[in-house]
């Protein structure tokens, strides 16, 4: 065990442990607007952190490179991709959940 | 370490699955489908490097183009009515 | 561990794309069911396979879907919704029917695995003769890496060139028929 | 001039991809590449790159490591609330007009939105209007008037 694996299982970790709860996060909030706060934040930053714990265990060669666009163009099209989702919601004329409405 | 994670992914996307059957809306449902598409991107990744086969990471940078374009479609199709 | 959740995810998405009333939720949740295939792939160390699981099962079958979608109906029709009205008794004798037929061809086909080697066994007569020969000399005949990927295209490859031309005359036809007349 | 960037940026791609230096793979790499900027080659640069851009991409670069920290930020606050067992959420819905003109500091401004706590951009269009949803009423619920600012600091001197 040294310190890259180790730093490289924290990342690794920590973005699963942000992926799982973003998934708790989609399963638990009430309604479509709402839900689209775990998909567009937990995700995007979990699977960065995913992806840069395995970049720093393999060190630098084409496949970290590789690595590197995949997080960059995820960063890039995740969000916009649930953006464009509440967009068509928010079209379709979906009402968003007050507090005190059930769930 | 690396099946532990993958373990974890796996689980995750489970539950995103509920939602997926579950979902009241069709947008939910579309919701939870590019969700477990970008944990399908980690996977795959993952399962590259449990193999020590790094170019799995080819199918992972196509998925995360595709997942994408499915996602566009899809919006298209809502808001015009269709696609062409 | 993983493959037991994978297939097991698989047999759900199934059941529930069947089970589903809306024809765009359908859709989706096949997405969903071909992003997983994917993976169970991958984990069988068939890459290309993956590659093509990913493009057309992911991504242009759903779109042409969602596109034959736009032109025709979306929710199912409302024999569902009728209750207790004679045309659905008649639905549901129907739908028993179809349910026999379905069992007695699954178990038909069960029934022929019986004969079928174990899985994976070395000493099976499919494993003895042409096997040996890919694993052994792959590299040095087509000096393709994955062995997966060299039986599908080349020692398959006219196969596959016919599984693909299929493929391009189903796509061609789909533009053809959804093509707007201006 | 965009033709060639253009290539020359999917020829990269491909090597970074094939990652074998073979006599054929670089021969069928630059065919399809060139094939593929000749029919695309207005989609990846649009007009003409001048100098201000390169000043754009580095205050853009500055910009990063602030909106780093604000994931991290927004994904514990979204951890919270997930895993609250009472859910403080309190979402609604706000509109506001940015006065950003160009398309990338719209969708510059959009995505940070998004990354940022406890917000989402529902929609934006180019004439610079936002409709954000927003987890928490209050003081909070708008998008702070500083991401604004910084996006239009990157924006700078725009000619459009």
């Amino acid at each position: 065990m040294d310190i890259r694996t180790i730093v490289s299982g924290v990342f690794l970790f920590t973005g699963c442990f942000f992926m799982f709860v973003a998934s708790i996060g989609i399963i638990r909030f009430p309604d479509f607007y709402s839900r689209i706060h775990p998909a567009g934040k937990g995700d995007t930053m979990g699977q960065a952190m995913v992806l840069i714990g395995l970049m720093i265990y393999e060190g630098f060669s084409f496949v970290s490179l590789k690595l590197l666009i995949i997080v960059i163009f995820i960063l890039i099209a995740n969000p916009t991709a649930t953006h464009a989702l509440a967009n068509a919601a928010y079209v379709a004329g979906l009402k968003p959940w007050k507090k005190g409405d059930k769930r | 370490m690396f099946d532990v994670a993958a373990i974890i992914i796996v689980l995750a996307a489970a539950l995103v699955l509920y939602r997926a059957i579950r979902g009241p809306m069709v947008c939910d449902r579309v919701l939870a489908v590019n969700v477990i598409g970008t944990k399908t991107v980690v996977l795959l990744a993952l399962i590259g490097f449990i193999y020590k086969r790094p170019y799995f990471l080819d199918i992972a940078l196509v998925y995360a183009l595709i997942n994408f374009i499915a996602t566009i479609a899809f919006l298209k199709y809502r808001e015009m009515g269709r696609l062409d | 561990m993983i493959d037991i959740i994978l297939l097991l995810f698989l047999v759900i998405c199934g059941f529930v794309a069947v089970a589903m009333n809306d024809l765009l939720s359908t859709t989706i949740i096949l997405g969903a069911y071909s992003l997983i295939m994917a993976i169970v792939w991958t984990r069988l160390n068939a890459v290309d396979v993956a590659f093509t699981e990913a493009s057309v099962g992911a991504g242009i079958t759903t779109v042409l879907i969602i596109a034959a979608l736009s032109r025709t109906q979306r929710m199912e029709a409302q024999i569902l919704a009728g209750g207790r009205s004679k045309k659905y008794e008649k639905y549901k004798v129907k739908r028993l029917l179809l349910l026999m037929v379905i069992l007695v061809t699954g178990g038909i086909l069960m029934y022929g695995t019986i004969d079928m080697p174990a899985f994976g066994n070395p000493n099976d007569p499919a494993n003895l003769h042409v096997v040996p020969r890919y694993i052994k000399k792959t590299y040095e005949e087509t000096g393709v890496v994955n062995f997966v990927t060299a039986i599908l295209a080349n020692y398959r490859g006219y196969d596959t060139l016919g599984e693909t031309s299929v493929i391009f005359t189903a796509g061609l036809s789909v533009i053809l028929l959804l093509r707007r007349k201006k | 001039m965009s033709f060639v960037l253009t290539s020359i940026v999917m020829f990269l791609f491909w090597m970074l991809l094939s990652e074998e230096f073979t006599f054929i793979l670089i021969l069928s790499g630059l065919v399809s590449s060139l094939f593929v900027s000749f029919i695309s080659h207005d989609l990846l640069f649009g007009r003409a790159i001048d100098k201000s851009d390169i000043v754009r991409v580095h205050r853009f670069i500055r910009y990063l490591p602030w909106l780093l920290w604000q994931i991290i930020i927004s994904n514990f606050d979204i951890a919270y609330r997930a895993l609250h067992p009472k859910m403080p959420i309190d979402p609604c819905i706000v509109r506001f007009n940015s006065e950003l003109k160009s398309e990338l500091g719209i969708a510059i401004l959009a995505n940070s939105i998004t990354l940022t706590p406890g917000t989402v951009t529902v929609m934006a269009n180019e004439k610079g209007d936002f409709v954000v949803h927003s987890i928490v009423k209050g003081d909070k619920a708008l998008p702070g008037i500083d991401i604004q600012a910084k996006v239009k600091k990157i924006e700078g001197v725009m000619d459009v």
